[in-house]
């Protein structure tokens, strides 16, 4: 019996690896502390990697496939949008990259591992960097106290999850999934052993999406990181966790599926109303992403909870959706963070009508994210995913989905209005913005005219991911 | 009960007896030092359970250098006002009472999955069967844990970096 | 056709907003009507016969859901359309006015052009679309323009924008649990989003479906939603609300329940009907005891849509009439009568009937008579149009049907008559308390002017007509004799 | 040798760990108490090799990266600790986020 | 902006000539219905080609199905005469009030109402003009609008008549239902071939809106509340036509319900309390125009005695007479009011000098509601007791001892209605002049009035030609009439005034009190409740659920300590949770 390394679909992460190494080394013989010297290596290692995985399409599942697309393309998003972050004082841009790069090739890792050691690993390779990167503001105490708090969430629910592993390793006697699917059908372990061992697993995995109760550090973090970097990981680090989870869930652990069915279940609907609940009071456009996204994490848990492949494919849909509008949110709150400093509703207050660039693709993207139109697109995903909640017969969460998305509204309305407000006192013109804020806006009317493009014809996606 | 037995029993009474020391003890850097007893008993145990190597790399990385980083970041961190403050926090019941709920429940959970399981120990993990595995069948994690510490390291410093004021 | 006629709203909607700041308000209102101007005769024109579906249009959209772009007219949507079609350009004609912002325009467009396309669509997903597409731009409408005035409730913007928030949250919720409704009707392996098509789907279809127009129609206790949102709203915003969005409700309880999934709708017809009555006893004593003049005709549309609700539930072909035709009655009587307190506020500020004073028969002889005809129509007076909705759902309960027993069936039509007598009890009240007695001058005393006076005409030449002639409506739906 | 043994020390070990990460006031000994519990599965994974007889070793390699893994939680997590204790004079727990 | 010029008012000459306009129209309308009708005086039910009944009644339509017998042509006739007749009353009356025209254009909507009642065979016009009608009424009476009472008598009058009309809508879907038709000669045809139908029902359906809309008991408390009106519509609406619209859609509804004894006795029983107490409220009224609008009620019950005992002709005859000479009697009543400028009877007497012409018509009117040879009221109240008289026989349909109490209830009726219009004749026109502040009335009203009151005294006899004679029920009832005429002249000689004091009677019983007093605050306290449990019971879901997330997201808030510690408690007890959940349930 021999572990089947897969060096294909090692390839893009490798380059990405590479590109990181390569990405810090630029910055630190480039003259100028800006985006440029590290950011185009990391660029051009993103853009290479994506490459790679098409070469691939054919090796790769096609699960895996449209996740590490996902998070090879919110990767980019993220390092081109970082332009318009303050790199001359506050943060070294090479590092930044760097950690940034290793972390998106862990995501790819976790998507593509086939053995719970490299996802537990590859899990790691996601978490230290971005733990770093939420404590890399200088001189900020906001920054390295979110830092600390996400970095001691983050190794207890490592350790659960190692403690749930070995628990699995000692019923199975293996670790990779194909080993795991079938050594836990002809175990002689009694269930409830495999129960708690199936569930100590998941946890990690449950924490980095931020589900509840693993989801305190969100807000904290979200806070206190970089705003990219929270954007980041509001997308690339929920993409590979949910696509990990999926992969594992299924390839690895479907012998336990009514271990846990139901409890991702319940998880997935706390997750959505609490996440919704918090955000209802925020008046800082971050601290309400944070807090949706908890409740997105619940959206994108609830299809999975009723698995099949229907059930994948939509979260997956579901998934490429949210990440899109995500980033675009975080990349238009990057630009006003930029220009004014601060991301609370005082300061947003008529963004769309004052600078309709970066306002009304926030718009999209909150109308996105709630589910509503015009942002069809949203609508359609939500859709998508009470689908197979309904078909598995589990009426009682699409009905829970139903109200959060009420509740979602709820806030994301309160967004919107504001954004159309009349603008208090002068409005703010921005004295020439640096080029950087230009590319920025150009990214994000690049990611909000996405949003119109599947608003217009949600076939693109629906059809397109498996 | 053979000699085996009788002595992973001793090096278990010290590890659990150490370890609560450490996590109990109102002296900082006697905590730090009584880890240090139970991670060596722990590797203890493991050279009883014939993985030779992995006890080496543990009295080595753990004992060896994890320990001394802790006491020397004690000893940084020390605060010059320190008062007699204990050095539990007000949420020790509700720890107390998780912990041994933690430990209950996974002690049952083992004893109901594997009672009566006896380790036979034919396959000693030696550093070279080690080494075989790792190079040929888990290489590709192996990679991605050299990644990590890079990443890791790289991050400390840029952490380090990011506190001091410039 | 179809689709000409809902782009051109749309677009021209959407043109607007983008060209705010560039356009006048009046060319926009001018523009505004012509469109919908086109867009009724275009609908009107669509027509092909009340068998069959006119004007169908359809092609591909989401192949993976089995979502289609599928538009048609059916013997049942035809009537909404029009009306909305009429109301859309009345409010606009409306708008024609120096003061008017080009945005108010755009978004009547849009939420008229929704409401169209809720009416012509044929595809769950396409109409749920639609459906939910008009709420924010009323948000707007409502948070924007309506009312800052503290007379009724919490004043302030924070008044108005909480109104709306209220209004959008109840029917967002409602329209969440619609959704998940359309899901089960679709739920694979058999289902099928084409309306049309589909055979049977479970009773929590039903059910589901039920609950998101129940809040939208509103039914009984979901109503609490409508009086704040209507005395806040401004004038148009009023009237889409009461002739357009609350017809979203009847219709889809018409097409989606009575018409798509028969079986399972009349398992749950008869609580409709419970709620739909007790709607009209309960809204009617709430009118009784407001002061507040669009309070009141938003708590007598309550009353209305209990009649209506209680024809569909009966689930006859008569019942089917009834709704319908009451579903349009009601858009052009409470159009006109909220046009007609428009123009009340307009000139007062408010729509307190103590504030407004008494005898508007002697300051303002046409608006007051413009009121007056209107509530008169509201009541019900035969002759009307909103005597035979009513009369029809009479009927229909009276008929019985396969749904409600004979008992309870009769014993829901003595509480509906109970509830006509007192619908006419409090616009007799209102009519004294603002029409008659000894006029006390007030500063905003001043007749219709050409525009109201067009608007109101064309409603009340509309009542009229469908009072005198309802063949022109339930010729549609002969029953079998 | 029972294989009870190492696992029920290992689920007392953890227990352990986990009193220590939730009752420790020392931001330092919080983290030790993870590493308690990381013993734990470490014990958890050689015992489970043993008694396996795994050809692949997969439990004492799982081991060795735990152990690395664990190197870098600390390295980073010290570096952390250090800034936090420049940045705000304290690790004490219950004063760290306080402002 | 005033696209219409200004409000409709009626000053200046220019003014004056237009309000010949409303009349030359009235005029039209009544010369064409004329040519209609007249021919079909003499007709019987033939030539009409009812549509063959259904299995289910078509949807409604309001195709006119315009169709007249002698019985309706009379009225239609009657309706388009009174009509003109006050059109041309108006000018002179009202003519000079601001809102003339609105009141012209109403009363010419009035009538289209009342022929759209009497000549269609479409159930549905039939209910329309029914309602309109109503609608008129309501907007007459309320013509006066600056004044408290004429709002409160109007509404009253609208609730009270609307409210029963629902009787009729529903009659008409029963009778749809039973009959398969709309058509009322279909419906008809089909009782009369296939035999009544959901007769009771309907009969009492029916019953309650001729109940309401003729002021019968127990909905008898608006009309004379409607008096604030103009007299003119008085005499129109509420003693011509429109009350009495009742009596002809009882009698033309009899096909259906003569079967159910049950209708009828309770259309007997009606009609007996009905009248007397009509009369005797009357009797003791110290206002001319109440006074007549209770002597209205009381004539109008005893028409429907005559439909109970089963003979609509004879109801249907003195419908047509009281329609003369009622209007006759409140246009009078009017002139008088035009000179003293006051209906109560105090402000009169001693008018017949200065009055003359009013004096003589009037005294006609008096004596054809006393029934006095040769006045068209003798004829047709005789019809009547003869009617009646057949019915106590156990002629009819009616239990011969109903017929017998209603046929005594009647001959008393008699007497307290002779007795009431001697006393009121007496009080207005003989005796001291009127001891009123109001200046004295120097001269007659104007020929615009006069000419109207005089063509319909001349009536009151013409229409006595041809009549059938009931020589003893007319020896009997004269008798009767003659001996309380004497006994009020007498009472009259000997104290000079004819004030009763029946506190009770004046009262009308306290009859009034649940409409004027109890519904309404029912209702109020009703809707009081309503509006508080729709503000703090229904809409408590909502606010409860709103506080609740709002109070939800604040604790999540609280929660959120940025002490990784708590966090991680909460994360251990949620794994714990977790695990243990799982192990329990699976």
């Amino acid at each position: 019996m021999n572990i089947p390394i897969d060096w294909a679909v090692a390839g893009p992460a490798t380059i990405l690896a590479a590109g990181a190494v390569i990405a810090l080394l630029v910055d630190a013989f480039f003259p100028r502390r800006t985006w440029l010297g590290s950011g185009l290596p990391a660029t051009a290692a993103l853009v290479a990697a994506g490459l790679e995985l098409f070469r691939l399409h054919d090796d790769v599942g096609q699960g895996t496939f449209a996740l590490s697309l996902i998070i090879l393309a919110g990767s980019l998003f993220v390092v081109v949008a970082s332009n318009v972050m303050n790199f001359e004082n506050a943060m070294p841009p090479g590092e930044y990259h760097f950690l940034l790069l290793s972390s998106a090739a862990g995501a790819l890792l976790m998507v593509s591992a086939r053995d719970l050691v490299t996802l537990i690993v590859s899990l790691e390779l996601l978490s230290l960097p971005s733990i770093a990167l939420v404590g890399l503001r200088h001189g900020d105490r906001r920054a390295i106290r979110s830092a600390w708090t996400f970095f001691f969430a983050s190794v207890v629910a490592t350790a659960v999850t190692l403690m749930g592993i070995s628990l699995l390793y000692g019923a199975a006697g293996t670790l990779d999934y194909e080993g795991l699917s079938v050594g836990l059908q002809t175990t002689e372990v009694p269930h409830s052993v495999v129960t708690v061992a199936v569930l100590l697993t998941i946890i990690g995995l449950l924490f980095k999406l931020g589900a509840v109760p693993f989801h305190m550090w969100i807000p904290d973090a979200y806070l206190g990181a970089p705003i990219l970097v929270a954007g980041f990981l509001s997308s690339v680090s929920k993409a590979a966790s949910i696509g990990a989870l999926m992969i594992v869930l299924e390839a690895a652990l479907p012998s336990a599926y009514g271990t846990w069915s139901a409890l991702v279940a319940v998880v997935a609907a706390a997750s959505m109303t609490i996440g919704n609940v918090g955000a209802l009071r925020q008046s800082n456009a971050v601290g309400l992403l944070a807090w949706s996204s908890v409740a997105q994490a619940g959206f994108l848990l609830a299809p999975v909870a009723v698995s099949g492949s229907i059930g994948s494919q939509a979260a997956l849909q579901y998934l490429a959706a949210y990440v899109l509008a995500n980033l675009v949110a975080f990349a238009a709150l990057a630009v006003v963070l930029r220009l004014r400093g601060s991301t609370d509703y005082d300061e947003l207050r008529g963004l769309a009508r004052t600078d309709p660039p970066t306002g009304i693709p926030l718009v999209l993207a909150a109308l996105t994210l709630a589910g509503f139109p015009p942002a069809i697109i949203g609508l359609v995903t939500k859709y998508v995913v009470i689908q197979p909640v309904i078909e598995a017969d589990k009426t009682w969460l699409a009905v829970v989905m139903a109200v959060n998305v009420m509740l979602g509204l709820a806030y994301c309305l309160r967004l919107v209005a504001v954004l159309f407000d009349k603008p208090q006192g002068e409005a703010y013109v921005s004295p020439s913005p640096p080029f950087s804020v230009r590319i920025a806006k150009a990214v994000v009317i690049l990611g909000a005219l996405g949003i119109v493009a599947l608003s217009a014809w949600p076939a693109l996606l629906l059809s397109n991911l498996p | 009960m053979s000699a085996t037995e009788i002595l992973f029993l001793v090096f278990a009474v010290i590890a659990v007896g150490s370890a609560v020391l450490a996590m109990t003890s109102k002296q900082l850097v006697h905590s730090a030092l009584w880890l240090v007893v139970t991670l060596g008993a722990i590797a203890g145990c493991f050279v009883l359970m014939t993985a030779e190597f992995v006890a080496w790399v543990q009295v080595l990385v753990y004992v060896g250098s994890i320990v001394v980083l802790v006491i020397f970041a004690l000893m940084m961190t020390r605060q010059p006002a320190a008062g007699p403050s204990a050095e539990v926090t007000g949420n020790r019941w509700a720890a107390a009472v998780i912990g041994l709920v933690a430990a209950g429940g996974l002690g049952a959970t083992v004893v109901a999955g594997f009672e009566g399981e006896r380790i036979e120990g034919q396959r000693i993990g030696t550093a070279g069967s080690l080494g075989d595995a790792l190079f040929n069948d888990w290489v590709l994690a192996f990679e991605v844990l050299s990644l990590v510490l890079l990443a890791a390291l790289i991050g400390a410093i840029v952490i380090s970096r990011a506190g001091s004021d410039r | 056709m179809i689709v000409a006629a809902l782009a051109v709203p749309f677009g021209l909607g959407l043109l607007l907003l983008i060209l705010r700041g560039a356009v006048p308000g009046r060319v926009a209102a001018v523009s505004g009507s012509v469109a919908m101007a086109a867009s009724l005769v275009l609908y009107a024109l669509v027509w092909e016969g009340s068998t069959g579906v006119s004007g169908e249009v359809d092609s591909s959209w989401i192949e993976p859901l089995g979502a289609r772009l599928h538009l048609g007219v059916t013997d049942i949507s035809w009537p909404f359309l029009l009306m909305t079609a009429l109301l859309g350009l009345l409010c606009c004609v409306w708008l024609v006015a120096e003061d008017t912002s080009p945005a108010l325009v755009g978004l009547v467009l849009i939420i008229s052009a929704s409401a169209l396309g809720v009416f012509s669509s044929l595809d769950l997903l396409l109409f749920f679309v639609f459906f939910e597409l008009a709420l924010i731009p009323m948000w707007f409408v409502i948070a924007w323009w309506g009312d800052p005035s503290t007379s009724s409730g919490s004043g302030g913007d924070e008044g108005r924008r909480r109104a709306a928030t209220r209004f959008l949250l109840f029917t967002v919720t409602g329209s969440a649990l619609l959704l998940v409704g359309i899901v089960v009707v679709a739920a694979r392996p058999l289902g099928t989003l084409q309306i049309l098509d589909v055979e049977d789907a479970p009773l929590l279809a039903a059910v589901l479906i039920v609950l998101g127009f129940a809040v939208k129609t509103p039914l009984v206790p979901l109503h609490t939603w409508l009086p704040d949102a209507h005395s806040k709203a401004p004038t148009v915003g009023s009237v889409l609300l009461a002739g357009v969005f609350l017809k979203l409700g009847t219709y889809g309880l018409i097409l989606l329940g009575a018409r798509m999934i028969p079986d399972q709708f009349s398992r749950i017809a008869p609580y409709v009907a419970v709620a739909g009555v007790v709607g009209i006893v309960w809204s009617a004593l709430a009118c009784y005891a407001q002061d507040d003049l669009k309070r009141l005709i938003a708590y007598s549309s309550i009353g209305h849509m209990g009649f209506v609700a209680l024809a569909i539930s009966t689930m006859s072909d008569v019942g089917l009439a009834a709704a319908v035709f009451g579903s349009v009655a009601h858009g052009l009587i409470t159009g006109m009568l909220f046009f007609a307190s428009g123009s009340v506020k307009d000139r007062f500020g408010t729509a307190s009937m103590a504030t407004i004073g008494r005898g508007l028969y002697a300051r303002t002889p046409w608006l007051a008579v413009a009121f007056v005809f209107a509530a008169i129509a509201s009541l019900g007076l035969p002759g009307l149009a909103g005597f035979w909705g009513e009369l029809l759902s009479l009927r229909a309960a009276y008929e019985v049907g396969d749904v409600l027993s004979k008992g309870s069936a009769w014993t829901l039509l003595g509480f509906a008559v109970l509830g006509i007598a007192l619908t006419t009890a409090y616009f007799v009240r209102a009519i004294r308390l603002i029409a008659q007695g000894d006029p006390v001058p007030h500063d905003g005393d001043r007749d219709l002017n050409r525009r109201e006076a067009l608007v109101m005409g064309v409603l009340a030449i509309g009542i009229v007509a469908l009072g005198v002639a309802p063949g022109l409506l339930v010729g549609l739906y002969e029953v079998a004799g | 040798m029972p294989l009870l043994y190492p696992l029920v020390l290992a689920a007392a070990l953890f227990g352990i760990g986990v009193y220590g990460v939730l009752a420790r006031r020392n931001a330092v000994l919080m983290l030790l108490g993870v590493e308690l519990m990381l013993n734990a599965v470490n014990l958890n994974l050689v015992a489970f090799d043993a008694w396996h007889g795994d050809e692949l070793h997969t439990g004492q390699v799982l081991t060795l990266f735990t152990i690395a893994l664990a190197a870098a939680e600390i390295g980073l997590g010290l570096a952390i600790i250090l800034t936090l204790f420049r940045a705000v004079r304290t690790i004490d727990v219950d004063k760290v986020g306080a402002e | 902006m005033k696209p219409f010029g200004r409000f409709p008012s009626s000053r200046g000459s220019a003014a004056r000539t237009s309000r010949w306009v409303y009349v030359a129209v009235t005029a039209v309308l009544a010369v064409v219905v004329a040519i209609w009708a007249i021919p079909d005086l003499g007709g019987g039910y033939f030539g009409y080609a009812a549509a063959a009944p259904g299995s289910t009644p078509p949807m409604p339509d309001l195709s006119p199905d315009l169709f007249l017998f002698p019985v309706s042509a009379q009225i239609v006739l009657l309706t388009v005469g009174v009509g003109l007749l006050v059109q041309i009353y108006s000018t002179a009356y009202l003519g000079h009030h601001p809102r003339y025209r609105s009141y012209a254009l109403i009363i010419i909507l009035f009538l289209v109402a009342m022929i759209a009642v009497v000549g269609t065979t479409n159930l549905w016009v039939l209910l329309v003009g029914w309602e309109v009608m109503g609608l008129c009424s309501y907007l007459l009476i309320g013509h006066e609008w600056e004044t408290a009472e004429a709002r409160a008598g109007a509404a009253k009058a609208f609730l009270m008549t609307r409210i029963a009309d629902l009787g009729l809508v529903i009659a008409i879907l029963v009778i749809g239902q039973a009959y398969g038709t709309y058509d009322l000669l279909g419906a008809e045809l089909a009782a009369s071939d296939g035999g009544p139908r959901s007769s009771t029902a309907i009969g009492l359906l029916v019953l309650v809106a001729v109940v309401g809309k003729s002021a019968q008991f127990p909905l008898h408390t608006w009309l004379p509340d409607a008096m604030p009106g103009p007299t003119p519509i008085t005499a129109l609406i509420h003693a011509a036509t429109m009350v009495a619209a009742g009596v002809y859609l009882a009698a033309r509804m009899l096909p259906f319900y003569r079967e159910s004894e049950v209708v009828l006795v309770a259309l007997a029983v009606i009609a007996g309390i009905t009248m007397l107490m009509g009369a005797l409220f009357a009797l003791v009224q110290a206002d001319l125009k109440r006074a007549l609008a209770w002597s209205t009620v009381s004539q109008l019950a005893l028409m429907f005695s005559a439909i109970a005992a089963g003979d609509p002709g004879a109801g249907t005859d003195h419908l047509l007479a009281h329609g003369v000479f009622k209007a006759l009697l409140f246009l009078g009543c009017g002139c008088i009011m035009h000179a003293v400028g006051s209906s109560a009877l105090s402000a009169m007497g001693g008018l017949r000098k200065a009055m003359p012409v009013t004096f003589v018509s009037m005294t006609i009117g008096f004596g054809a509601l006393a029934g006095l040879v040769p006045t068209v009221g003798f004829f047709t109240k005789d019809s009547v007791l003869a009617a009646l008289e057949h019915a106590a026989q156990g002629d009819a349909e009616l239990p011969a001892a109903v017929g017998q109490v209603l046929f005594y209830t009647a001959l008393a009726t008699t007497f307290v209605t002779a007795a009431y219009a001697a006393r009121l004749w007496l009080t207005t026109f003989f005796g001291p002049d009127s001891s009123s502040p109001v200046e004295h009335v120097e001269a007659e009203a104007p020929r615009a009035m006069l000419l109207p009151v005089v063509v319909l005294a001349v009536a009151t006899f013409a229409l006595s030609v041809g009549q059938p004679v009931h020589l003893g029920f007319g020896l009997l009832s004269t008798a009767v009439a003659v001996f309380a005429g004497g006994v009020v002249v007498y009472a009259w000689r000997n104290r000079g005034e004819l004030d009763i004091d029946a506190p009770r009677l004046s009262r009308e019983l306290d009859l009034d009190e649940p409409y004027s007093r109890w519904i309404p605050a029912i209702t109020r306290s009703a809707s009081r409740l309503v509006v508080a449990v729709d503000r703090d019971g229904v809409d408590a879901y909502p606010a409860g659920g709103a506080a609740g997330a709002q109070l939800g997201s604040r604790l999540l808030g609280v929660l959120q300590s940025r002490n990784v510690q708590r966090y991680a408690t909460v994360m251990a007890v949620g794994v714990i949770a977790i695990v243990a959940a799982g192990v329990i349930w699976t």
